[in-house]
């Protein structure tokens, strides 16, 4: 019971989703029913995973561990965040809708933003690490990464105007007969990949015997 | 270490700071390098030039702040020319940051006298991705409420409105997905809207298969595409002057990539 | 040069650069940062939830009697039930039902939108060198996929060919997105040098 | 029930495609049939990774990706945690800490569950700890954030990536280099992976991620499963080559087969 229930489960929510792509019917309003609850069941883990992390930070902060202020600071933004948040979504007042709003666009939006444009930088170092003509293959990713690059920057055309063109074909060609089987590839192996979950075959994330 | 080991293996920090200096100098004075307009970027504004005054467009802000800096210099661009035009706009989004950005853009035009509710409107961020477009392209009516709160039927600029075919055009403002691939799969393809994006640059090798199909018309890709926009609209702004930072950065990565393979290659010749 | 006198422009841009510091190495200040961020987001994250429950589950099932909806508040309940050892086991129900939404709704969107399409496009008239180089190149690339065959003979050198081929695609897409890369580091420039510090 | 027009080739490749699978695995757990899998260098790294770490007594890094379990990117995140399974069995044998981090609300569950039975597996029950598998963060970038935090001070010596990633790729293999971190990462995104051959050690590349658990375990039904995917895989060789033919005689008889 313990062992069945859970690959029963599986079996046939993933069974019903899949066919009602393909079948009218029942089997539509079923899937769309089941694909619905996810929202609540999702949200509910939400909430779980927050345990988590207010159960370590608070270890860390009870104990005084190294660091016990930056664990603090977590719990009071996770909370602060979720009270404000919390207010202002059940009908808050204009005052803790601004602050709500000022809050999360002073501080998840910049950070967010700051975390993301840190990319710019690593795309320069890992450029300079990794470009290197080591080997012949190396030197093809090279090479196709300078032509796309110079032909990409407003600068490069002003050099040569075939810059451009030879970006595009390299884009347009190569690239895309890469990625297409790449896909192809990744496609046929998620398929099994799911299959095998579906049929119980993979279950780890179930636990084992008992 | 000599001098050739220390060209293979410069610090990631000096990298960082030529950076740096090559993007934000040129941002505080930019270097006006010239600038050539790709035909996409023409296409697109042409389609948008040849709308008529009282026209409305529907845009779909479709991105998040962190991909923002890439995206919404093209939405602050189109909105320029069509509120220039006395073309309306009425925006909506499936990304729950997307509202946002429809208020930073309509916010500046109210300061300049034009009416929130007759020449712009917010329809706020409708959940549940691809079906969400689907359903939202076939009934605009789904939503009910704007995102300031007011009844959307109350906005007289939703007069006339039903579905995605009674606007004008239709432009995805796109950082990922949702975003034009849903609009092309859900809404253009059985609608037979006229759409239009202006995409992140990353997300361009996406879309380009859409552009070649001529289910999108035309797209604008990235800040470059912006700053081409400003340009053909005779109004170069904030996009233009960050190209200059744009190309000099192109041009510092290239060369470390270059000293370091020199350098590499001395260095196999020991 | 007028600096800004609102509070919530400083926040940002002191984060802002309090991030970016990190690049150069890990210091207190990205510490102190990176933990409010995470804190901020999650609680960010369960307001959102929360809200998602009431307007999903709460208001449905109260306010207009849709008891289906318990099934999924019972399964989000029981995910708590780990933290009791003798019931732990009925967390993986719900986790089940999760994995079986996931695995389902895959196995359709791979085929159909990847597998499909992608084996469609790549049929096309071997009369252009463009398209030669394309049909081969996708067939070059899938022969380095085969696991199950030992690589040698022919198959070796077409999958080397396939191998060549992917770093090209490899260094394009690399080359293709340092641009969007730096755009993004020029808006966080506009919110430091000209939100905050009013340079621009 | 009827069919939804223009999904009949669908349904035809997807029961093609699982009674290929089907076969494939029942030969193989019968015996009667001994598929092999080719070598499979990314993988062979990750106990060269886990052993480096032990020697300098730092531990090791994984993430399972920031995809979710319940939507297009789940059988990424699926194959992430079968790996994830095998490396915690593998810090167990070494007496490595291994440290997990995840973004997904819906995934944490399911890390904690294998990584407890890994160390179960490996007789190491007592290893398990609290912070063993960290949630992190379901924003993106605080997840990336908290990440790169841990690598550094912690002083992470092996990273292991494998699941769906998205721009946060980048983040975490150049601030793992910056720790000089042995990094082994696998994604199906097609998008980063450019970014972790040139930023890892080693990189499984697509398909190979979903091979992975296969190579590791030696699995029968696992193995029968790839080579059920390599005939897939022939069958869509000679279908496109086919097409390609006839599309130069101008037949476009099997592209529109497809569309149905």
């Amino acid at each position: 019971m313990r062992r069945e229930v859970p690959l029963i489960i599986t079996f046939v929510v993933g069974v019903i989703v899949l066919f009602a792509n393909m079948f009218e019917g029942p089997l539509q309003a079923w899937s769309s029913e089941l694909t619905g609850w996810l929202i609540i069941v999702s949200a509910f883990a939400v909430g779980l995973a927050s345990v988590n992390l207010f159960r370590i930070h608070g270890t860390a902060l009870m104990r005084m561990r190294p660091g016990w202020f930056n664990s603090l600071a977590l719990i009071v933004a996770l909370i602060v965040f979720a009270v404000i948040g919390t207010m202002a979504r059940l009908g808050g007042d204009e005052k803790i809708n601004n602050l709500n709003q000022n809050l999360y666009d002073s501080i998840i939006g910049p950070l967010g933003a700051a975390m993301f444009a840190m990319l710019a930088f690593y795309v320069a170092s890992a450029a300079y690490r990794a470009f290197r003509m080591r080997s012949a293959e190396a030197t093809v990713m090279l090479i196709a990464a300078i032509l796309t690059m110079i032909g990409k920057a407003p600068i490069g055309e002003l050099i040569w105007n075939k810059f451009p063109v030879i970006a595009e074909w390299l884009i347009d060609i190569p690239n895309t007969a890469g990625q297409r089987a790449i896909m192809i590839g990744a496609a046929i192996g998620a398929f099994a990949t799911s299959l095998r979950i579906l049929l119980g075959l993979e279950r780890g994330h179930l636990g084992g015997a008992e | 270490m000599d001098f050739v080991s220390r060209l293979q293996n410069v610090d990631r920090r000096i990298i960082y700071i030529l950076l740096i200096l090559v993007t934000a100098v040129p941002m505080i004075s930019p270097l006006n390098l010239p600038l050539s307009i790709s035909p996409g970027t023409t296409e697109f504004f042409n389609i948008v030039d040849a709308l008529e005054p009282g026209d409305t467009v529907l845009f779909s802000l479709d991105y998040a702040p962190s991909g923002a800096p890439d995206v919404h210099p093209i939405a602050a661009a189109v909105m320029e020319h069509l509120m220039d035009k006395g073309v309306n706009v009425v925006s909506v989004s499936f990304w729950d940051a997307g509202p946002m950005f429809g208020e930073q853009l309509m916010r500046h035009y109210e300061e300049l006298g034009y009416e929130y509710g007759v020449h712009f409107a917010n329809l706020g961020f409708v959940p549940g991705q691809e079906t969400a477009i689907k359903r939202f392209g076939e009934n605009v009516g789904t939503v009910s409420r704007d995102f300031r709160g007011n009844p959307v039927s109350s906005l007289p600029i939703m007069e006339g409105i039903k579905d995605t075919r009674d606007f004008a055009l239709v432009i995805d403002f796109v950082a990922g997905n949702p975003g034009i691939q849903e609009w092309v799969r859900q809404v253009q393809g059985s609608l037979g809207i006229t759409l239009l994006a202006g995409s992140s640059t990353v997300n361009v090798p996406q879309t380009m298969p859409f552009v070649d199909s001529g289910q999108v018309k035309a797209m604008l890709a990235g800040l470059r595409g912006a700053a081409e926009y400003e340009l053909v609209m005779g109004k170069p702004g904030a996009s233009v002057a960050k190209m200059d930072a744009q190309s000099l950065g192109h041009i510092v990565i290239i060369l470390f990539i270059v000293v370091g393979n020199i350098a590499f290659f001395l260095d196999k010749k020991r | 040069m007028s600096i800004s006198n609102d509070i919530w422009a400083w926040i940002s841009a002191l984060g802002m650069i309090a991030i970016f510091s990190f690049i150069f190495k890990e210091n207190p200040v990205y510490r102190f940062c990176e933990h409010v961020f995470v804190g901020a987001s999650a609680g960010y994250a369960l307001s959102v939830n929360i809200k998602s429950i009431v307007d999903n589950a709460w208001d449905p099932i109260t306010k207009e009697g849709k008891l289906s909806l318990l099934i999924p508040v019972i399964l989000g309940i029981l995910l708590y039930a780990r933290f009791f050892k003798s019931i732990a086991w009925l967390s993986r129900w719900s986790m089940a039902y999760m994995v079986g939404i996931g695995s389902g709704l895959s196995m359709f969107g791979v085929v159909n939108s990847q597998l499909l399409q992608q084996v469609r496009s790549s049929m096309l008239p071997l009369n252009s060198v463009n398209n030669i180089l394309m049909v081969f190149g996708v067939l070059s690339v899938l022969l380095y996929f085969f696991f199950s065959v030992e690589q040698k003979g022919a198959v070796k050198h077409g999958a080397s060919l396939g191998r060549w081929l992917m770093m090209i695609t490899f260094g394009v897409s690399f080359g293709n997105v340092v641009m969007g890369r730096i755009s993004l580091l020029l808006g966080a420039f506009e919110t430091i040098l000209g939100n905050w510090l009013g340079l621009l | 029930m009827s069919l939804i027009p223009n999904t009949a080739t669908l349904l035809v490749t997807i029961l093609t495609m699982a009674a290929i699978a089907l076969v494939g695995i029942n030969r193989s757990k019968s015996g009667a049939w001994t598929p092999t899998i080719r070598r499979l260098a990314g993988l062979d790294a990750i106990e060269e990774a886990v052993g480096r770490a032990t020697e300098m007594g730092s531990p090791v890094h994984y993430s399972p990706g920031i995809g979710a379990a319940t939507d297009d990117s789940a059988p990424q995140t699926f194959a992430g945690l079968e790996v994830l399974g095998y490396v915690t069995q593998l810090t167990a044998k070494y007496n490595t800490e291994i440290i997990v981090t995840i973004r997904q609300p819906n995934v944490f569950p399911l890390a904690q569950e294998i990584v407890r039975q890994g160390y179960m597996t490996a007789g190491r029950p007592d290893m398990f700890q609290e912070d063993t598998v960290q949630f992190l963060s379901n924003e993106q970038f605080a997840y990336a954030a908290g990440v790169m935090g841990i690598m550094n001070r912690r002083h992470v010596a092996a990273n292991i990536m494998m699941g769906a990633f998205w721009a946060e790729s980048l983040l975490f293999a150049e601030a793992g280099a910056q720790v000089g971190a042995i990094q082994v990462a696998g994604t199906a995104a097609m998008g980063q992976i450019p970014f972790f051959v040139a930023a890892c050690d080693y990189t499984l590349i697509g398909e190979e991620l979903y091979a992975a658990g296969a190579y590791l375990s030696q699995d029968r039904v696992k193995l029968g499963s790839i080579a059920a995917q390599d005939i897939v895989k022939g069958i869509a060789m000679v279908l496109i080559f086919v097409g390609s033919l006839l599309a130069t005689a101008e037949i476009d008889f099997l592209a529109n087969l497809l569309k149905k």
